[in-house]
């Protein structure tokens, strides 16, 4: 079992080693199998990582010959470890997906280059996720923002070039924010490694105090456009509604979720919660994430357009994360984690759903959804479940959140949010329940109509229903995770 | 570019970039340079070729394939090498130790000067890559 | 107007940052924070450790070689894209 | 065998799915097999009574909060017990009526599975049981409001999702407040807050009325009664049976367990939370009746009447004496019953000539006389006029008001009744009293039997309940002295 | 304040920064961005290196005479930097790359037409 700590390097590894392999592989098959079994690997790898933390507690590795301030570290606890088997499985399962969606999407020159993207955006994330290197972090970053924006302009068509520039450029800047962020800390600090630049902190925190204020001001914006936060979200809808099915799934399933869990990192290990505290930036980030959790449903409200719909929706949710990490209490932030689990599950599922449907109908139009009940039944009963999810109804993964959140915030004192709390949930309820009510009643609308569509096959199905049970299995026995959580949150 | 001077001039100098860019990265570790460095100048040696003998029929060809190869192999070595010591480093495992050599001489840097032509490699073709592709859309 | 506006915007921007860079340590000093122990231990031990006498080259390659490795990524992930946005089919070449 | 108490609940869910999948050749073939269902989920209550020893169950139970649990106590055989017997006269009233509504297949299998959900509600042991039932009853619901698929229909069915879902996360964000003064939410008689200081009073008032207009969404308390109203686009079968019924007297039957089983007659006494909920009530009451005296629209008037009667009901509750909560128990029986017998009257006279309002049906006194004797019976119950049951529950309810020295509330509940003659008796006038212009266009066209049956059997109820008040009020009086 | 003054390099730098990012974020012309992108990433490579400088000291490169650790400047600056060029080279080759896209799709690489013609 001792060499299960070398695992999260060698996943990372892998991931690399398979993606770089694949443009040179001779055929589409071969490198949709390649994929998908290097993440299955670390699939494994993951899991066997999580059982090590539990056995040993969290652990540094330094990665070469030298120890933590001058070689490069990784540092893996228990959120580590769950987060790893959360993006290594959901990413296996949106790889399945698209073996039966990427011939419809992609043209098939840019198969290949797509999975070799994928493989590599997935390790950077992984990477983002360990490294306890600042400066590494960045690196990562900036691979996957790459990677992410490729990811979207694949589909060769006008607006995805356009969603990607306006990717890329706030993706750029945010890149930036955080780099000069970076700066102010290595300049004050003199060390990249997370646990020591923490080390230095304490000794000069009262000598520096605007620029400590400035450089997490810097990370807060710099990652808050990275992850589309409420004010900065504007690249986000574009970029999630062109792109392929599957490339939304994993953006706003994965890739936002990366650059949060780095945003935690950087708030309760770089600077410490103690030293944040005494900064103006946490509320912000709280008023930011509440704002966030109404306007992103408003918008939502709004649209027309299945998948901008679900994307915007995306910003709510993630007002919903920043909103928890705002409270700034334990609970809030496991509040936090626990709905990035659970968001990303809803999310894969409900973009990978929004696939097989616009695949099925030619269009994206909610209005022309109606009956489509009647025709894909599994599909859009896996919709049912995400919908109840979002919207809060127990037994769901939704539910479970949503309650975490409303504990943290009594925990925390500031009650008047619960109403916050309500209003966005009510807000998912009248975006969500409609599409449900036109694909199963609408029967009196759609009488002259006469669709081709079919439900997929069940292998293609397969990987939504696995992430329905999830979500289910998540709403109904939430203990095992929910104690995981804790356990990484007085780890971290 | 038809210009005769120009193809004349740069067929005597390409050699020489090329050898200039071979020394940084060979000597990345001794004095300033090393891949990327190198490895830019060799791309731009590339380019230069490819600049000046695109209209004529004695352009070596670089097929997308190639590149491609070169530079995902490149990868691929520079991962196992990295790798295999990030894991003996980060695992401390007692396996083979790649020695590293006495400092000044070329050949010394262990498993650094390797590494460096790795990477040079990939800037190479990287750059080549960019430039053939912003130009015609295609390597 | 919209040009008065973005000079106000970027000199309010450039003041906040300014106000951090007034109490950073001074420039050019050798007690300054970021010259503590671990660039001391790149000079002093950088050629045993690596074999490299070029310390930069030691520090990318050797110490801090994931990161390199993640560059070398970047570059490989640029080009990919690239290939992906501008390579034209066979059939519009 | 504590499991039987699961079977009342998940049998018929289990018939709905399946109604879903089996194809049924005829009508009577589902409409048999749908009423043996119906019927044999009573036999199944009653025998969850008799043969459960210890009748609570505990299924699942993952962390502190999700914590599924039932319990039979007295409140609930009440409950279920109405229930189950209520929809066995629906079932048979709609075998008829949903012939000319169409789309009978869907509405038996949501009619079903809201027998179920319902049950749920009435066995549910604990706060988060009945919540996540309250939750399903929305969404089975749902589906019969919009039955008809109109674009009317549509519409008021999302507004009844808004209002539903607004007090179902009231209700969440109450449970949440809740949570954080004891984790135990299971229902016991003198409520499970013992202790209130000074500090978490006001905490206290502001989760209750969470609580109150949470669940008073179903109630249709007034600032959030819009939907009742509306929802009358719903076929007779599901105005009368929801909306006199299980939907409505699930909001009041959630506010009992809430009042009376987590925060107990004492802490609601000490917090006095009548300051902050009774206007409420009284506007309620009072707002309804007016309000039902404009409309034009039979089912409309009944709907606001509704209102109405809700708002006594509810204010039996928060008076917080034995008398009250009996004349509101009691009410919650009568008017289910009362009702129900009303909303099916006025159906037949829509299912048999298509009139709507008031004007049309003038002297179908003479045309339908079964139906509107029926009629008259029940709506002078609802008056309150002796010897009919609706004069048992209120006199209770103005006992229970004046117990509490409140005269106050026995002039709004007189006023109220006024009201209500006000509204109805001009209902009766014109049907068996036209006038002279009345030509009688038809001779006698009463209903078919299926719904007839129901509405005379519920009418015999009506004046049985009024002349034997015991056999349901000593049964109440047993669990007013439980809890208070 | 003074440190503003004797800290010329870094305060350039930050205003360089300033510029570059008011120049990506608000700039409409698509090529003006890229080179916006540029100057904010060069500023923050000065701002780096200029940490990295320590006065009268040399490179790090250690040849025959080993001056010791007063001898050299700070490496670590440096490397990291030559990791952020190459990582800004591909990012603006990227964004390069798609705007010579979007002026194919669109005709033009102002941000604001795109943005009015895209519609959907």
């Amino acid at each position: 079992m001792a060499a299960a700590a070398n695992f999260p390097l060698l996943i990372i590894l892998i991931l690399f080693l398979s993606s770089f392999m694949m443009p040179v592989l001779k055929r589409v098959k071969a490198v949709k199998w390649l994929s998908l079994s290097s993440i299955l690997l670390c699939v494994v790898l993951s899991v066997l990582t999580l059982a090590y933390v539990q056995q040993n507690g969290a652990f540094l590795y330094k990665v070469g010959h030298f120890e933590a301030p001058w070689g490069n570290e990784l540092k893996i606890g228990y959120l580590e470890a769950i987060m790893s088997i959360m993006f290594t499985s959901i990413a296996a399962l949106i790889t399945w997906a698209s073996f039966f969606s990427a011939d419809y999407e992609i043209k098939e020159k840019n198969i290949m280059l797509y999975y070799t993207l994928c493989g590599m955006l997935l390790a950077s994330l992984l990477g983002i996720l360990y490294s306890n290197d600042i400066f590494n972090c960045f690196v990562f970053i900036e691979l996957s923002s790459i990677a992410a924006c490729g990811i979207v302009v694949v589909k060769d068509k006008k607006e995805n070039i356009k969603a990607g520039v306006k990717y890329l450029i706030l993706s750029s800047l945010g890149s930036g924010l955080v780099l000069m962020g970076i700066a102010f800390l290595y300049s004050i600090t003199g060390n990249l490694n997370i646990g020591f630049i923490h080390q230095e902190l304490v000794k000069v925190k009262d000598l520096y105090h605007n620029t400590l204020i400035i450089s997490l001001g810097l990370f807060t914006v710099g990652l808050g456009v990275k992850s589309a936060m409420f004010p900065v979200h504007i690249w986000l809808p574009d970029a999630h509604t062109y792109a392929p099915s599957s490339s939304s799934a994993l953006l706003s399933s994965l890739v936002l979720k990366a650059y949060i869990l780095l945003y935690i990192k950087i708030i309760y290990r770089v600077f410490g919660i103690e030293i944040v505290k005494t900064l103006p930036i946490l509320e912000i980030v709280l008023v930011m994430g509440a704002v966030g959790m109404i306007f992103g449903s408003i918008l939502a409200l709004l649209q027309k357009d299945l998948k901008r719909m679900i994307a915007y929706s995306s910003v709510a949710q993630i007002g919903y994360i920043f909103f928890g990490i705002g409270l700034g209490n334990i609970l809030g932030l496991m509040a936090a984690i626990f709905h990035i689990i659970s968001h990303a599950l809803t999310k894969s599922a409900l973009f990978l759903i929004a696939g097989n449907i616009i695949e099925r109908i030619h269009s994206k139009e909610i209005s022309r959804l109606k009956g489509i009940g009647i025709e894909m039944p599994i599909t859009l009963g896996v919709f049912v479940v995400c919908a109840l999810s979002m919207v809060g109804i127990p037994l769901f993964a939704g539910f479970n959140s949503k309650w975490n959140f409303a504990l943290a915030i009594i925990d925390s004192n500031r009650i008047l949010f619960i109403a916050v709390l309500v209003a966005s949930s009510l807000l998912n309820a009248l975006y969500y329940l409609p599409i449900i009510i036109n694909a199963y009643f609408g029967e009196e609308n759609t009488k002259d109509r006469v669709y081709m569509s079919k439900e997929k096959s069940l292998g293609a199905l397969l990987p939504i229903l696995i992430l329905a049970f999830a979500i289910i299995y998540l709403g109904i026995s939430s203990n095992g995770i929910i104690d995981l959580i804790a356990k990484s949150v007085s780890n971290l | 570019m038809k210009d005769a001077l120009l193809r004349e001039i740069g067929k005597v100098v390409i050699p020489f970039i090329q050898i200039f860019g071979i020394y940084i990265i060979l000597n990345g570790h001794l004095s300033p340079g090393g891949g990327f460095s190198g490895g830019t100048i060799l791309g731009v040696s590339l380019i230069m070729h490819k600049l000046i003998e695109e209209p004529y029929k004695s352009r070596i060809k670089i097929s997308e394939r190639a590149v491609m190869q070169f530079t995902c192999v490149s990868l691929i070595l520079y991962g196992l090498l990295k790798g295999y010591s990030f894991i003996t480093g980060g695992g401390e495992f007692e396996l083979l130790d790649i020695p590293l050599g006495i400092p000044g001489r070329i050949l010394s840097g262990g498993m650094l000067l390797p590494l460096n032509v790795a990477v040079g490699i990939i800037v190479c073709f990287t750059i080549y890559t960019f430039y053939t592709l912003f130009d015609k859309g295609e390597i | 107007m919209k040009k008065i506006l973005s000079v106000v915007l970027t000199v309010v921007f450039i003041s906040i940052l300014l106000v951090a860079l007034s109490e950073g340590p001074a420039f050019g000093n050798a007690d300054n924070p970021a010259n503590n122990y671990v660039s001391d231990r790149y000079i002093d031990e950088g050629v045993k450790d690596t074999g490299a006498i070029n310390i930069v080259t030691g520090i990318i390659l050797d110490y801090r070689a994931f990161d390199t490795f993640g560059e070398a990524t970047v570059l490989f992930a640029a080009v990919v894209s690239v290939i992906i946005v501008l390579k034209k089919s066979k059939e519009q070449v | 065998m504590n499991t039987l108490i699961l079977f009342p609940v998940l049998f018929p869910i289990t018939a709905a799915v399946a109604f879903n999948l089996i194809t049924f050749k005829t009508r009577a073939s589902r409409n048999i097999v749908t009423a043996s269902v119906i019927i044999v989920n009573f036999l199944l209550v009653l025998l969850a009574f008799r043969f459960a020893a210890i009748p609570e169950l505990q299924l699942v139970k993952t962390n502190s909060i999700l914590d599924i649990y039932f319990k039979v106590d007295k409140l609930g055989i009440l409950f279920s017990l109405l229930v189950s017997l209520l929809w066995i006269c629906t079932a048979f009233y709609s075998f008829e009526y949903m012939k000319h509504e169409g789309r009978e297949k869907s509405f038996f299998t949501f009619f079903t599975a809201t027998l179920g959900v319902t049950l749920g509600i009435a066995f549910a042991g604990n706060l988060f049981t009945m919540y996540l039932f309250y939750e399903f009853l929305t969404l089975v619901t749902f589906p019969l409001v919009i039955h008809s698929g109109s674009e009317e229909a549509m519409q008021v069915g999302r507004k009844y999702l808004k209002y539903s879902f607004f007090g179902a996360a009231l209700v969440l964000a109450g449970i949440a407040l809740l949570y954080m003064s004891g984790s135990n939410f299971s229902f016991t008689g003198y409520g499970v807050i013992n202790t209130v200081d000074v500090k978490s009073r006001g905490l206290l008032i502001f989760t209750y009325c969470l609580f109150f207009v949470g669940f008073g969404v179903k109630a249709a308390v007034v600032p959030l009664h819009a939907w009742l109203p509306s929802a009358m686009v719903a076929p007779t079968p599901v105005s009368s049976l929801l909306h006199a019924v299980a939907v409505v007297k699930v909001g009041i039957f959630a506010l009992t367990r809430v009042t009376y089983y987590i925060f107990g007659a004492q802490v609601i006494k000490t917090i006095d939370s009548i300051y902050f909920v009774g206007p409420l009530v009284v506007f309620t009451i009072l707002l309804g009746s007016i309000l039902a005296y404009h409309q034009d629209n039979l089912k409309k008037r009944l709907a606001y009447s509704t209102i109405s009667q809700l708002g006594y009901i509810i204010l039996g509750l928060i008076l917080l004496n034995r008398d009250s909560l009996t004349g509101a128990l009691m009410h919650l029986v009568n008017h289910a019953v009362i009702k129900i017998t009303l909303f099916f009257c006025v159906g037949a006279v829509m299912y048999m000539t298509g009139k709507k309002t008031i004007q049309e049906i003038k002297g179908i006194g003479k045309e339908m006389p079964i139906t509107m004797g029926c009629f008259s019976i029940a709506a002078i119950s609802l008056i309150g006029i002796p010897p009919t049951n609706g004069f048992v529950s209120k006199w209770y309810l103005a006992l229970g008001g004046l117990h509490e020295n409140r005269a106050i509330f026995v002039i709004i509940l007189l006023t109220s009744a006024l009201l209500t003659a006000a509204y109805l008796i001009p209902i009766i006038i014109t049907a068996f009293f036209p006038g002279e212009d009345y030509r009688p266009s038809v001779s006698r066209r009463d209903p078919p039997a299926n719904m007839l049956v129901p509405i005379v059997i519920l009418t015999a109820v009506v004046v049985l309940l009024g002349l034997f008040p015991n056999l349901v009020l000593n049964f109440i009086k047993v669990i007013a002295v439980e809890v208070i | 304040m003074e440190r503003l003054i004797t800290n010329y390099y870094e305060t350039a730098s930050i205003i360089l920064f300033g510029i570059g990012f008011m120049t990506l974020l608000i700039h409409n012309n698509l090529i003006k961005k890229i080179i916006g992108m540029n100057i904010m990433d060069t500023s923050i490579f000065l701002f780096f290196i200029a940490k990295g400088y320590i006065s009268a000291k040399e490179a790090p490169i250690i040849r025959a005479p080993y001056m010791g650790v007063e001898g050299y400047i700070n490496p670590v600056p440096t490397a990291l930097m030559l990791t952020g060029i190459v990582v800004a080279v591909s990012v603006t080759a990227f964004a390069l790359a798609l705007t010579i896209k979007i002026y194919e799709k669109y005709g033009t690489i102002e941000l604001n037409e795109i943005l009015e013609k895209g519609g959907d």
